[in-house]
């Protein structure tokens, strides 16, 4: 079992014929993903390797059947990419795009809950169950199949995580990154429910960073809801505030945002909070 | 991205929002002239982006032309928290009767814009905040309707402002929003917005800060970027399209991935030592991008050692250590450094750098710890 | 028993101290409609008569408690008019206003639906359960308490009907002017809906017109769910197309509007379609 | 209100939409300087604001300047459905290649404003919506978004429109939603835009309506009204805020409120005879503003007998009485005039129009029927 994604998943890809996007097409067929289409507006008809090129969305799920579409086109672009394949009955999106301005973000989010369509992204490396389905640009070799839930902000951070859990022969149900925008689709709370009605799941593995205040309402929603123990590593203690570390949303305004607000929020409801990312494994084997 | 006071206001003009009829000067004659012109007293004002200008001196009033030119020449040139000042701008004066904070940003936990008004304006808002929360009013605004008459009036009713500045008021606030959104801003305030004359509003004084994401669709607005106000190293940064910001450690690094880089940074001192900077190189940096990074850090005096932790998927291992290679041929330095690639082409990347005196680690809490001891040793030296 | 409004109702008048809120507010209270606080921005603190003024809707809300608000603000200051009011939470706003743009009431509509808060118009007659509640402009006189719900998207026609209605002792339970423009809050359907579910309406009078194909939809609706009998009357046999009669909704587009396309799906339904407003209590006795 | 073709066409220019560099005329002579301007053949065009101009020889196509003067010369003044054509526009004659419809209005039962475009253009959309309405796409359009990129790549996906004039459509559709919103538009179409020269579109011909609504806050556009085109009986209407529409039956009829006025129309067909006009005097109407309507009422040839309903609510029927006795005073007539007067003051209403010589009746049934034999016993003499 896993969550999102998983072997029924029938993925698009917006902007199949990109650089970014015919990349991590290949990638993504090659662990074995069940790519069904791509879209690029005026490029219906041609094929990428064996996959079939459609002009819309709207015809691509009219042929294929899609379910899920991964969104690589420029940040310019992304949010129009986004309601197009709400708007063709997309029930899940996964945006990769960075850059994508946040007023466009607040706007496509408000019509998604309207529709109860869920994003995850953008600015995100995508999801990965292990032997299952890449949607996304996660490397596939890092992770194996097994009991652990990851959820991150991060990207790269993740793929660390997660190889040192594989180092360790600690297997994942699926790896979640959800973002580093400051408006995304998806936040830790959304995960975290689905990993706690997930079977298979038994731990979790949460990475936060500064910025914003999603690691506190977590920790809240953990107190009030989570079963499963959890691990967490929280990025960015040496930061200055009101600078902006690379990510969007990495950034420390006022007084809020602090890793320490969220280290404390979260060991006060019970998360074993790691000091540094390789010390994950061995908190989860105490678990 | 942050726009300079006289920056925002000439933009709050443009939206119908009233200002004082001021100008910049670069020259204290020129401040000399422009109170002239304004035949009365004036207040010169540092152009400089960083808070707390008052306070250092950075705002004085003028009674005549004479005076304006002795603070300009006084405050051009100052350094203000690291800023040089190279601009003022000479506002007339007003005598004040209230001071109103009104402002525009992102509540990211509602996942709108907000509106934040106070009575008690003329401070920053973050100490009212913590003062006298009482004292803050805040209305969220539907993205697809901006900020409706009524909420303004709404704000209007709540800071107790007397009401026959209402009609003034709403327009303001308005004027405020539509700038806000039609810059995508991510902050946006006037502070302080004041009642002159018992009957007029004034935006004495204005901010904005843009959202960088947004800039490629208002070149106007990314045009008026102030490079002389960004450390050098982050202009350069910026023209390699590299996350970077400089910070006040010894230990220099180098990652790709925003978290990792903060998550490598928050290692160097958890084995006790202290990062000189943020840098993230992005995914798929082809060596020239490396090589432009690793002359960044090495401009940095304050470095002791360099730390690079390279977890490879898209970025491929053997770029990264060509680009190393590549910018050591040109700056020599005697600076340690300590490489630990991780990932896609991560043996070639090693043989490559094997031709260069590096230290190699394996896990980043070994990279981080044989850093900080590399660091201690360059400084004992 | 009535529907929408009645004794129970605690009424505010957006724009009360204006020509025609001061007029109407007058009559209302006359009528003895529960009149409990008026809205005018920057007169907060004023009195009509025994009325107090509030400069917002959310503080008169508050001072209040109503639970209903009628707008006679002039038709540019509507949809902000109608929007306060939803914000500070009324959940039954009539809109008695003309000359609302249409591009302005289609942004308003979907912000109402999203509520979940009803409108009635705008450009309507408002709202009349005799001897209880007046919210708006009709003529109280012409009424008596009874059984006969009527809904209608005229005015005066609608007063003309009342009156007959009155004059042969058929009294109403409450009387509906949904409003003769093209985006309205409040159709026939949601209004016969209502009437279907009110214990003491037994018959229903509907007056359409031109225009639109809310009737032809309302035979829809009254063929799949209404049981009570009805009699309608459709006004506009005689204009010409694409032309407006006065009202903004009343205009033949194309081929689409006209009353004989009404008549005839009323009357293949069931619905008595009376040839003058006169003949209208006669046909409801025979039922 | 409805703009000219020539009104539509520059308003689309100024949204980036290409039209043809055509100008107006209201001379023959103007139409010969223009057509040599273009050099090269022309179209002249009829600007009357009713359909069937083409049928009626309202447009032709002329191969030189003379041929376009004598054009001219046969078009102004040609009376097309009763309107007198005053102006002409000529423009650049094109070769079509294929004709697209393309137009936005509202869908009242959607609540929402509609595009619907067809491969089928260059004739009425009602006539392709009743021969081949699967040639017929609807997308309907978010009031707060307005029309979405990918949603205008749908309806060219769905058109068959080759995929090299894909960019620039997206790019006219979306500037015609834009004019069409900007403008508070009920409808606007460009019917036909057209293929020319293998990768051109251009939008042959246009037409808008507006919502009479929303004119007040559009003052440049409430200024195009061309009063030329209007009844001159409307005109008059709406200068004194009157909702007046002419009719040809013979009963003129003036009643307070839209749907009474209408049912009071048909009562009079109902009895035989037949309605000279819609009139709607509002509600609270004064007594100058009824004198106005009366006046408008009798000025028309064809109005045998007058009919006056006045459901008396906010109107008092009093006012209306006086005002038809000061209209009365000033206009002698011998029309006969059947009032019925129910509601506020209606006793005074009925007590004043005692003096003028006037036939009563109390039901709405009754007044009609007197109103059609009065019309009648009229004709007869």
């Amino acid at each position: 079992m896993s969550i999102l994604v998983n072997k029924d998943t029938r993925l698009i890809v917006q902007g199949i014929t990109g650089r970014e996007g015919a990349f991590h097409t290949e990638q993504a067929i090659a662990y074995g993903t069940n790519i069904v289409g791509g879209v690029t507006p005026g490029k219906g008809g041609e094929w990428v390797g064996k996959i079939p090129v459609f002009d819309t969305v709207k015809t691509a799920v009219e042929a294929t059947e899609a379910n899920c579409s991964v969104i690589y086109v420029p940040a310019s672009y992304t949010s129009d990419a986004i309601l197009e394949a709400a708007d063709a009955g997309i029930p899940l999106i996964v945006a990769i795009t960075e850059g994508v301005p946040v007023l466009d973000m607040i706007k496509v989010r408000v019509i998604l809950e309207q529709k109860g369509i869920r994003l995850v992204g953008p600015n995100c490396p995508g999801l990965l169950t292990p032997q299952e389905a890449k949607v996304g640009i996660m490397p596939g070799h890092i992770a194996m199949p097994g009991n652990i839930g990851v959820v991150s902000r991060s990207g790269t951070l993740t793929y660390e995580v997660v190889y040192a859990l594989t180092t360790h022969g600690m297997g994942q149900t699926t790896c979640v990154g959800i973002g580093g925008d400051p408006i995304i689709g998806t936040g830790f709370i959304d995960v975290l429910a689905m990993f706690e009605d997930d079977p298979v799941t038994e731990k979790i593995v949460m990475i936060g960073e500064i910025g914003g205040t999603d690691e506190e309402e977590a920790a809240r929603f953990i107190a009030e809801t989570m079963t499963k123990p959890i691990v967490a590593f929280i990025a960015g203690r040496t930061a200055p505030p009101n600078k902006r570390m690379g990510h969007a949303g990495a950034i420390i305004e006022g007084t809020t945002g602090t890793a320490d607000s969220k280290i404390k929020a979260l060991e006060q409801v019970g998360v074993k909070v790691a000091q540094h990312p390789e010390q994950i494994p061995e908190l989860l084997a105490g678990l | 991205m942050k726009l300079h006071e006289y920056q925002s206001k000439f933009r709050f003009a443009e939206y119908g929002i009233p200002i004082p009829q001021g100008q910049t000067a670069t020259t204290a004659n020129q401040a000399f002239t422009i109170a002239e012109e304004i035949s009365g007293p004036v207040v010169v004002k540092a152009q400089v982006l960083a808070g707390g200008r008052g306070k250092a001196g950075g705002v004085k009033l003028a009674r005549d032309p004479e005076e304006a030119k002795k603070h300009a020449t006084a405050i051009l040139g100052m350094n203000i928290k690291g800023l040089i000042v190279k601009k003022v701008l000479v506002d007339p004066a007003v005598e004040i009767e209230t001071e109103i904070y009104l402002g525009v940003t992102i509540d990211r936990t509602a996942r709108r814009a907000v509106m934040i008004a106070s009575s008690a304006g003329g401070i920053a808002i973050e100490e009212v905040a913590a003062q006298t929360p009482e004292k803050i009013i805040r209305i969220h605004i539907d993205p697809h309707l901006g900020l409706l008459n009524y909420q303004a009036r709404n704000i209007a009713s709540e800071i107790g402002l007397p009401r026959n500045l209402w009609k003034q008021f709403v327009q303001i606030a308005g004027a405020l929003y539509k700038c806000y959104e039609d810059s995508d801003a991510s902050m946006t305030e006037i502070n302080p917005l004041v009642v002159i004359n018992g009957d007029q509003l004034l935006a004495l004084d204005g901010k904005m800060t843009l959202d960088d994401n947004a800039l490629f669709r208002h070149p106007r607005l990314a045009e008026m970027r102030d490079t002389d106000e960004e450390a050098p190293a982050e202009t350069l940064a910026r023209q390699s399209d590299l996350n970077y910001v400089k910070l006040d450690g010894e230990i220099g690094c180098m990652v790709n991935g925003a978290g990792l880089a903060m998550a490598t940074m928050d290692m160097t001192k958890l084995f006790g030592g202290s990062p000189a900077n943020f840098l993230d190189i992005g995914g798929g940096a082809k060596s020239d991008k490396v090589a432009a990074a690793l002359r960044i850090i090495l401009a940095d005096p304050n470095v002791k050692s360099v730390l690079f932790n390279i977890f490879g998927g898209i970025t491929r291992c053997d770029e990264v250590a060509r680009g190393i290679l590549s910018a050591l041929n040109e700056v020599h330095t005697s600076v340690p450094m300590v490489a630990r690639l991780v990932g896609t082409n991560d043996e070639e990347g090693r043989a490559i750098l094997a031709q260069a005196n590096m230290i190699t680690a394996t896990t980043l809490a070994e990279a981080a710890q044989k850093s900080v001891e590399a660091a201690r040793s360059t400084s004992e030296k």
